[in-house]
């Protein structure tokens, strides 16, 4: 277990999460794939805590920081899309390009 | 960073977890299954922060996906076109962008890996990283401890604002609407 | 003073006569009493020699001045005008007022021009009896051909006016002043362009080739007009400029020769032209031409003395034949020449006819006759050919003036008789009258102080001619009238035999003017059009290659687009189709196609990078991926 | 050349006075015109009032005339702090250049402002719009900050965008639309250049004066010329030279009558107007550089402007056109004038007082002309001129001021197109010869169109349709009157016009 | 240092948190007729709050520094960032009385518009990645709610939720950005990665630095993350659009300064970067807006492409004295100008359509005026505010060295002007007579207050560009 070993890891999860939010039609899948990229991130930064900033407490304040991002976003989006549900029958991305030009 | 040859098995598991459950998440037929991949990768994520050191975070992370995907199964099955969630399904666009995307993405973020030589200042005392973050959170992070309060509070009531059925007078929705474009009576109050 | 009222003098009258309610009689004797009065205050001023500055800004002078060649002229001016006036007061009907106003503004700009004594002035006289004589000619303005010959009197003079322009400026980049005298301070280089300037105005005023034709257009204007402007004013301006200007000038090697050539070549086509001319007033016309080309040729053989006596006698006669042939036009109602003889039916026109005749034809003891002798010698003196030239010049203007006084108050033919149809009146006999015996006056000129009153008058010097020249010239006269004579009596003199085709193109200046119309004015026409269509056009041509690049732009893009991604390709495989919509677009926004080259490329862009926005999230996410990526290599390969 | 000359205080607020009050008024029109029902009722009335207003700035510049002393330099200045951070001041004043070029200004706006034209119901925008940019107008000449300069430059543009698209005929928005985008994208590079100009300064300023004394961009080298270009893309839009002229014509077919004239009367002026005061001035060495380009653009412009004229077949677009040429006069001058020639001083201060003169000459000229389109076409509803014929019949009154005003532009002696024209070649003749021969030929040209012009339109056989075509009204007479009174007092009696402009000139090429 | 003076350094900001609770408890309690008070009772929060802000101006004797432990900036900057926000959003409150009355939700609705101003302000105030991402998610949090708060709105939801999309993309890129940045750095404080970066390789700290610069992107609505702009502005509410298009714009910006000065010089070129997404934005937002024959939806383009002009500051930073104050002063006009245009369309009942435009003129000169004013502002026509803005980023843009960028900015004014008139013409040209009927007087005053203040603000611009120009940057 290094640095190197984790960020590998971590950017892996992050690329996942990339493809993930691009290809998926359906907005909750599409959800799993940033979940996977903030995923990573917050094992970098974690390990970069670990291995390479002396123990900064504020790497770990920022972890707890990166989740709440992630509670924040996942509970608003499930809002947006019951809300994008209701009012247009809505479940993937190919159903909302009224707005566009 | 200190650590045997077991922690180093753990966490190769770990790792290999957190990946291969992480692809399976679009690679799976069904949401429902997707989502217990996710949390699956989540856990052994969370798992590797509490071999760093960091327990405290890795916890929080895994409770919190854990309640994560409950609501997202209830969303699934209360919304999506695919009733439970089971059905099996693969709904994909621009898939050849999107793997390029990704792995260019992972390429990106590996290349300091190899190329950029990190600080090597690891953490002098992991096992009051805990306590650490306690005074951090109360102390000089007092404002982004603040700042985060705000925005989960407005991030509650901007979900009842959006997602409740109903409000105090009614439909929730009743009247949320642009005012119509010529003059109604009931303004006129 | 004087100096400055001299011209004003007629302009005020003039405008006094457009105050005055249009009552015949009262009109013409301002308009006469104005020019006598103007004559006395000429008169005044040729013996004082009044002269006036004053400063249009600090760096530019004007000068009045009653000076040199200037004061034969200031008295000629009204001199001849008088009578003319009158004339037209008694005939002219329609628009008198506005017809008597304008030949006093006329007979003023020219007042003004022969005391000009700097370049701003002088041009400004010369452009000012341009416009009035384009008024003037103009004044049947209904009539669509006198409009038209208007102009072309006027744009022909002006292309002459140029030099004058030239002239002006040149003195004033090499003297710092516009004054004439400044000439002698000039360098040789800019004194050459001056003279050529100089001798392009002259020739062009005085309808030396190649610009004579602009006189028969001119011919579109009253009778009194052409009297006025043929003798002592329009045209006579430009010999008076190279009488003024050619001692100075002469400095330049190749001036005099130069306007002798212009002189004598014109002098002799004018004079084939008058012979053939068929037209009463054209045929006077080419003797005008021809006259003039006399005075440019004594100008080039040095003696401007024999040049301004000459002026002067020719001012007298021609006016006067110009207002007998206008009667003449008159009783009969057309020019034609075969069809006048109006020697019995107007006997007294006839008699006072045969005086200009005679004179033009320089037969002794007439002034003109002592003017061209004058010319003869000096042009003897100078070369030997040139002086041929001039002697077979006077035998042709012996046989105009003799074919003209024949056909036109010659005896009719037996046995017809031409109606009475008009009587002269008083006032015009009377103005035919004055103007015979002021020819007849100028024949003092033999007199043994004539001599050296000409040159005193025009600040020339003289050289008596031998006396074989006097007798070569008198026989060449004889000549000529006999020549005439027998014709006349052979029926061939209208036409003296020759083809018809060779006829009416020799009458028309050898088909001078067609050839200026077809190889000058036709392709400034052409030109002009060309560009005003170019400018409407270019524009467009620049929108159209614009909107062709952004085609071919968009399809290469569209190609490349194939196997990148969908969302994008659509986009820009759009830009081809923006194309057609952003042109339609712009000009449903009324960005004309004119309003830039690129407005329709910027169209097409907008609708492209509107293509970008295709309302699909997932597409977002690749623009983002690829802008970060993008984003990051900007900062990589920046270091 | 000393920045503030004498004259510093005496009736200090003349200048600002005849600035605002025209836009004060313009705001008291707009504001009270609906309202106030005398106003309201009676367009005559309300027309009458706005002529009144905007007559105050020709009284005051008047005034400022007679106590105006030509010691060369600035007077009657009048400085006021703005943005003091950035050095920007409200600052104005008069000289040989700009006094001039401000009472054309007023006199023409009072011309354009008493002519009838279709109000189209709403008369008291049109006046408040007329007067807003009067006061605009004369502020661009008298502003003596860079800053404010530009203000005035854009505001113009503005009001006149409005004028032409609400009042003007045939595809108005267009054209009002062509002139906006067109003319801004000459704004912009000045913008730029200014800020260029202003960089350079130590300490930073926008005063004109102090600018002109600094000469902050001398030996600037490619920085220099990039400002050069800059400013001359502006000012050459603005002018317009060829070949960025292509706005101008259907700018000026389609705008109503009054604001053509004042488009041509003014606006284009402000382009040339630049070119004297900030290029030549602010960076002589640079402009030397490029004075023999210009020149020869100049002269093009003067051929191809009238060549072009000659073939057009519209009334309108023939002037036009003829502005282009005119213009050509004017740059050639001041080409001239900023040529780096020794020993011609005398040539290049006529030469630069010629163009002066030729600015307030077309513009007077010009604007009677456009004018007269206008009363043309309201009463025979084209512009096309074989359409008509023989007026002089049924309109003396017309057909007299249209000849006076076309000989006038074509440059006849005693009038004051004259004036200028003979002292531009004057000039050009001692420094650059061959161009001016071939400019000359432009003259000729001028005369042919306008004669055909004047033979088609006014004289011949007077067409059927025509025989009720009413003549001049008095106040349009008048109006014109007013103009070309100036154009025969200019050409006759130069004198009064030529020393105020020569206490500029002299001094500015160093005579 | 003590937990009380450090409060002392954000009292404007715990006003607004307190007002924010305060509004919600008040919609709680109070009865249905008197919801309407909660907009009352937020006007009255900013207010305080704006009073509370001025002590701490430069010029007032606020002293300049940076305060719980180095993760926030009471600097001039900051302060006059409060100064921009906080009227523009009483404005938009203004706009959303009458435009809400039908809706009975007001307490959660102002509530959410002051948390946005707040998470602008903080923003602009972070100066460190902790705070900076709460701040961010903060503003976009109340951003997605208050577009997609009208639940009967279909294009609300649609804007909705493709501005969360994007912004959660690009905020998951950023929370890398952020890892790897700390993990260069071994901090979190801007001081702290100024001395930490000043060490490490460039590499990996191009990537952070990227990553971030995309959120910020995002939240200015520049390129590549602009395109929820024009959904939104189309979407939203009207007023929100006013609120949601420019104010996180102020936090955007600033931040996005503090950000790049703290970048080693050597080694990245961020100025270029800067150069490249102003260039980019203001095109791409000038020509995609050419053709909306939606107004609103024009105004989100315009928006976009108003993010590049403010762009052209950054660029010129350090590099440039007007850097700075071309700054702020940008964002003064720019929210004005904005106000007053959106403005327009909230008293017009939230018609966009352009022909709905045509002959306003006459029936309603005084909007047209509104409008006529916010839009030359906009072009930058003298001497309105936006003239200012743009000869101060012009003058920033040229004195750093980046003249092509300030054609390129130019070229593009002569391009908007085109879709600027598209609106104006027929507004003022057409002469159509059947009346438009409006929302009422709230709306209107408040328009028209703002377009008098592009005015004055353009005359009277000496005390803005000096008290700019005198406030600090930190750190």
């Amino acid at each position: 277990m290094s640095l190197e070993t984790i960020l590998l890891v971590a950017a892996a999860l992050f690329g996942i999460g990339v493809y993930g939010a691009l290809s998926q039609q359906s907005f909750v899948m599409l959800m799993m794939g940033l979940e996977l990229m903030i995923n990573g991130g917050i094992l970098a930064l974690v390990a970069f805590w670990a291995f390479t900033a002396g123990g900064n407490p504020q790497g770990q304040m920022l972890a707890i920081v990166f989740m709440t991002v992630m509670a924040v976003e996942m509970a608003l989006g499930f809002a947006l899309i019951t809300n994008v549900y209701r009012v247009r029958r809505a479940d993937i991305t190919e159903k909302l390009r009224r707005l566009k030009g | 960073m200190s650590g045997g040859l077991l922690v180093d098995v753990i966490f190769w598991l770990f790792a290999a977890g957190a990946l291969v459950t992480g692809y399976r998440v679009f690679r799976t037929d069904s949401m429902v299954r997707a989502a217990f991949y996710l949390l699956a990768s989540f856990a052994a994520v969370g798992g590797i922060l509490v071999l760093l050191g960091a327990e405290f975070v890795g916890m929080v992370l895994i409770l919190m996906m854990a309640g994560e995907m409950l609501i997202m199964a209830i969303v699934m099955v209360m919304y999506m076109m695919n009733p439970a969630g089971l059905n099996p399904m693969w709904m994909v666009h621009q898939h050849r962008v999107a793997v390029a995307a990704g792995v260019l993405a992972f390429a990106v973020l590996a290349a300091p890996v190899l190329l950029v030589d990190f600080p090597d200042r690891p953490n002098p005392a992991p096992e009051e990283a805990t306590a650490q973050l306690g005074e951090e959170l109360l102390g000089d992070s007092m404002l982004v401890f603040q700042t985060a309060g705000v925005g989960l509070l407005s991030t509650m009531i901007g979900v009842v604002v959006l997602a409740s059925r109903r409000g105090r007078y009614g439909e929730a929705d009743e009247g949320s609407s642009e005012p119509s474009l010529e003059l109604q009576d009931a303004e006129s109050r | 003073m004087i100096a400055v009222i001299l011209p004003l003098l007629p302009v005020v009258g003039a405008g006094a006569l457009l105050l005055l309610r249009d009552r015949a009689r009262l009109v013409g004797v301002v308009a006469v009493a104005t020019l006598l009065l103007t004559l006395a205050l000429a008169t005044a001023g040729a013996v004082a020699q009044p002269s006036f500055s004053w400063a249009w800004s600090p760096m530019i002078q004007t000068r009045l001045a009653v000076e040199g060649f200037g004061r034969p002229m200031a008295v000629l001016v009204p001199l001849i005008a008088a009578p003319i006036v009158a004339y037209a007061a008694a005939t002219e009907d329609d628009g008198r007022r506005r017809l008597l106003a304008l030949l006093l503004a006329f007979v003023g700009a020219m007042l003004l021009l022969v005391s000009a004594a700097d370049f701003l002035t002088l041009l400004i006289g010369w452009e000012l009896v341009g416009f009035v004589s384009w008024a003037l000619i103009g004044h049947r303005w209904r009539d669509p051909d006198a409009v038209r010959s208007a102009a072309q009197a006027f744009v022909t003079t002006r292309v002459g006016d140029l030099g004058l322009f030239v002239a002006a400026g040149m003195t004033f980049a090499a003297t710092g002043s516009f004054a004439l005298t400044g000439l002698a301070e000039a360098d040789r280089g800019t004194l050459s362009v001056i003279a050529a300037g100089v001798l392009l105005a002259a020739a062009a005023k005085s309808a030396q080739l190649p610009f004579s034709p602009w006189l028969f257009a001119a011919m579109a204007g009253p009778t009194p007009v052409s009297a006025l402007l043929h003798s002592a004013t329009l045209v006579a301006a430009g010999a008076y400029l190279l009488i003024r200007l050619g001692p100075e000038l002469a400095a330049v090697t190749w001036f005099l020769p130069a306007v002798a050539a212009v002189g004598i070549s014109t002098a002799l086509a004018g004079g084939v032209v008058a012979l053939v001319q068929t037209d009463a007033k054209r045929a006077l016309a080419g003797s005008t031409s021809a006259q003039y080309g006399l005075m440019f040729v004594a100008v080039g053989a040095g003696s401007v003395a024999a040049a301004g006596a000459q002026l002067v006698t020719h001012a007298a006669f021609k006016s006067l034949l110009f207002l007998g042939a206008g009667v003449a036009v008159h009783a009969t109602g057309s020019g034609w020449l075969g069809g006048l003889r109006l020697g019995r039916a107007l006997p007294r026109v006839a008699l006072l006819s045969a005086v200009g005749a005679l004179a033009l034809a320089a037969v002794p003891p007439l002034g003109a006759a002592w003017s061209k002798e004058r010319i003869l010698a000096a042009t003897v003196e100078a070369s030997p050919w040139l002086g041929a030239g001039v002697l077979i010049a006077s035998l042709l203007t012996a046989l105009y003036a003799a074919r003209y006084q024949l056909l036109a108050f010659g005896p009719p033919e037996a046995g017809t008789t031409v109606a009475q149809r008009y009587r002269p009146g008083a006032a015009e006999l009377a103005s035919l009258t004055i103007l015979a015996s002021v020819t007849l006056l100028f024949s003092a000129v033999w007199l043994p102080d004539g001599e050296r009153f000409v040159a005193s008058m025009t600040e020339g010097a003289l050289e008596a001619g031998a006396a074989w020249e006097t007798a070569a010239s008198a026989a060449l006269i004889a000549v000529g009238f006999v020549l005439a004579w027998q014709l006349f009596r052979r029926r061939r003199l209208l036409t003296l035999g020759l083809p018809d085709r060779f006829q009416a193109a020799a009458a028309d200046w050898l088909g001078l003017p067609t050839a200026t119309h077809a190889m000058i004015v036709r392709p400034i026409e052409a030109l002009a059009l060309a560009l005003a269509r170019l400018d409407d056009r270019v524009i467009d041509a620049g929108v159209r290659g614009v909107a062709w690049l952004a085609r071919s732009l968009s399809a290469v893009l569209s190609i490349r687009g194939e196997w990148t991604f969908d969302g994008v390709v659509r986009g820009l495989a759009a830009l081809t189709l923006g194309t057609a919509r952003a042109s339609r677009a712009t000009d449903d926004l009324g960005v004309d196609a004119a309003v830039e080259a690129g407005a329709r490329g910027v169209g097409v862009a907008g609708e492209a990078s509107r293509r970008l926005q295709t309302g699909e999230s997932h597409h977002y996410f690749v623009i983002i991926a690829v802008g970060l990526a993008v984003m990051l290599g900007v900062l990589l390969w920046s270091r | 050349m000393s920045c503030y000359g004498a004259g510093e205080d005496d009736d200090p607020n003349v200048l600002s006075a005849a600035i605002f009050l025209p836009i004060v008024a313009a705001v008291l029109i707009f504001a009270l015109g609906h309202r106030l029902a005398w106003l309201a009722t009676s367009e005559r009335r309300l027309q009458s009032l706005a002529t009144l207003a905007a007559a105050i700035p020709l009284v005051l510049l008047a005034l400022a005339w007679l106590s105006f002393e030509g010691g060369g330099g600035f007077e009657q200045v009048e400085a006021l702090e703005w943005i003091p951070t950035l050095g920007v001041g409200y600052r104005v004043g008069i000289d040989g250049l700009s006094l001039p070029l401000a009472a054309m200004t007023a006199l023409i706006f009072v011309a354009a402002t008493v002519y009838p034209v279709d109000l189209r119901g709403r008369g008291p925008s049109y006046f408040a719009l007329m007067l807003f940019l009067e006061g605009a107008s004369i502020g661009l000449f008298l502003a003596l900050d860079l800053f404010l300069f530009f203000v005035f430059w854009d505001v113009s543009l503005v009001a006149m965008y409005f004028l032409i698209g609400a009042w003007g005929h045939g595809d108005a928005r267009r054209s009002a639309l062509k002139f906006f985008v067109y003319t801004f994208a000459g704004s912009l590079p000045l913008l730029l250049a200014i800020l260029g100009i202003y960089l350079a300064t130590d300490p930073r300023t926008f005063d004109m004066a102090q600018i002109i004394e600094q000469q902050p961009l001398a030996g600037a080298g490619l920085y220099a010329v990039l400002v050069f270009i800059g400013f001359f893309i502006g000012f050459a839009i603005k002018t317009p030279l060829v070949p960025f002229h292509t706005w101008l014509p259907p700018a000026h077919v389609d705008a109503p009558g009054p604001a053509s004239a004042v488009l041509a009367g003014v606006l284009l002026k402000m382009g040339t107007y630049g070119f004297v005061r900030i290029l030549m001035a602010m960076m002589p060495d640079t402009f030397a550089q490029f004075a023999f380009p210009l020149a020869v653009l100049a002269v093009v412009a003067i051929v191809y402007g009238s060549l072009v004229a000659l073939a057009q077949t519209n009334l309108k677009r023939l002037v036009a056109y003829t502005s282009i040429n005119h213009m050509g006069y004017v740059i050639l001058g001041l080409a001239v004038a900023g040529a780096a020639v020794s020993g011609q001083a005398e040539a290049q201060a006529i030469a630069l007082t010629g163009a002066t003169v030729e600015m307030v000459a077309h513009g007077l000229i010009t604007g009677s002309l456009f004018l007269i389109t206008g009363s043309i076409l309201a009463r025979g509803s084209t512009y096309e001129i074989t359409a008509y014929g023989g007026l002089l019949q049924r309109a003396p009154r017309l057909t007299g001021l249209t000849v006076l005003a076309a000989f006038a532009s074509l440059g006849l002696p005693g009038l004051a197109g004259f004036v200028a024209e003979i002292q531009v070649f004057a000039g050009t003749l001692a420094v650059y010869p061959w161009l001016a021969a071939i400019g000359l030929f432009g003259i000729v040209v001028t005369a042919a169109l306008f004669l055909r012009m004047l033979g088609a339109v006014f004289l011949g056989g007077l067409p059927e349709r025509w025989s009720e075509f009413r003549d001049l009204g008095r106040v349009e007479a008048f109006a014109l009157a007013g103009l070309l009174v100036f154009v025969v007092l200019i050409g006759v009696v130069p004198a009064w016009l030529l020393d105020v402009v020569d206490s500029f000139a002299g001094p500015f090429v160093g005579r | 240092m003590d937990m009380a003076a450090m409060l002392g350094d954000v009292i404007p900001e715990l006003i607004l948190v307190v007002g924010g609770v305060a509004v919600l408890l008040w919609a709680l309690v109070a009865p249905r007729r008197m919801q309407s008070g909660a907009a009352f009772l937020a006007l009255v929060v900013v207010v305080l709050a704006t009073l509370a802000t001025l002590p701490m101006l430069p010029a007032l004797g606020g002293r300049e520094s940076l305060t719980f432990a180095d993760t926030y900036a009471r600097d001039g900057v900051a302060v006059w960032a409060k100064l921009i926000v906080l009227p523009a959003t009483a404005a938009v409150i203004g706009l959303s009385v009458p435009w809400f009355r039908t809706d009975p939700r007001h307490g959660e609705y102002y509530t959410l518009i002051l948390y946005g101003a707040l998470g602008a302000i903080l923003l602009a105030g972070a100066t460190d990645l902790k705070e900076f991402v709460v701040a961010m998610i903060l503003s976009s949090a109340t951003g997605f709610v208050l577009t997609g708060y009208h639940r009967r709105s279909s294009p609300g939801a649609e804007a909705a939720i493709k501005y969360y999309l994007i912004g959660a993309f690009t905020s998951a890129a950023m929370l890398m950005g952020v890892a790897y940045l700390f993990g260069l750095a071994g901090s979190t404080t801007l001081p702290g990665l100024r001395t930490g970066l000043a060490a490490s390789g460039g590499l990996g700290f191009a990537i952070g630095a990227s990553f971030v610069i995309l959120a910020v992107a995002f939240k200015m609505g520049a390129v590549p993350a602009h395109a929820w702009m024009p959904d939104v502005a189309q979407g939203a509410p009207a007023p929100v659009a006013a609120f949601v298009t420019s104010v996180p714009k102020v936090g955007g910006l600033i931040f996005l300064a503090r950000f790049v000065l703290v970048l080693p010089d050597e080694g990245l070129d961020w100025r270029l970067l800067a150069a490249v997404l102003s260039a980019a934005t203001m095109t791409l937002g000038n020509l995609a807006a050419l053709w909306q024959t939606d107004v609103r939806r024009l105004l989100g383009w315009s928006a976009v492409s108003q993010t590049g002009y403010g762009l052209m500051a950054i660029v010129a930073l350090e590099a440039s004295g007007l850097a700075v104050p071309s700054l702020l002063f940008f964002l003064l006009a720019y929210l004005i100008g904005n106000v007053a245009a959106f403005g327009v369309v909230v008293e017009l009942r939230g018609r966009t359509k352009l022909e709905d435009y045509a002959g306003l003129g006459r029936v309603r000169p005084l909007l047209l005026g509104a409008l006529l004013l916010a839009f030359l502002s906009f072009i930058g026509v003298p001497p309105l505010a936006g003239f200012v803005a743009k000869l101060l980023l012009f003058g920033a843009a040229i004195e750093a060295g980046y003249s092509w960028l300030a054609v390129l900015a130019a070229l593009n004014t002569v391009v908007s002007i085109v879709y600027y008139v598209r609106v104006l013409a027929p507004a003022y040209f057409d002469t159509n007579q059947q009346p438009i009927s409006v929302l009422g007087r709230w709306a209107a005053i408040t328009t028209l207050t703002m377009a008098g203040a592009l005015v004055v603000v353009g005359l009277a611009a000496e005390p803005f560009v000096r008290a700019f120009a005198d406030s600090g940057l930190l750190p």
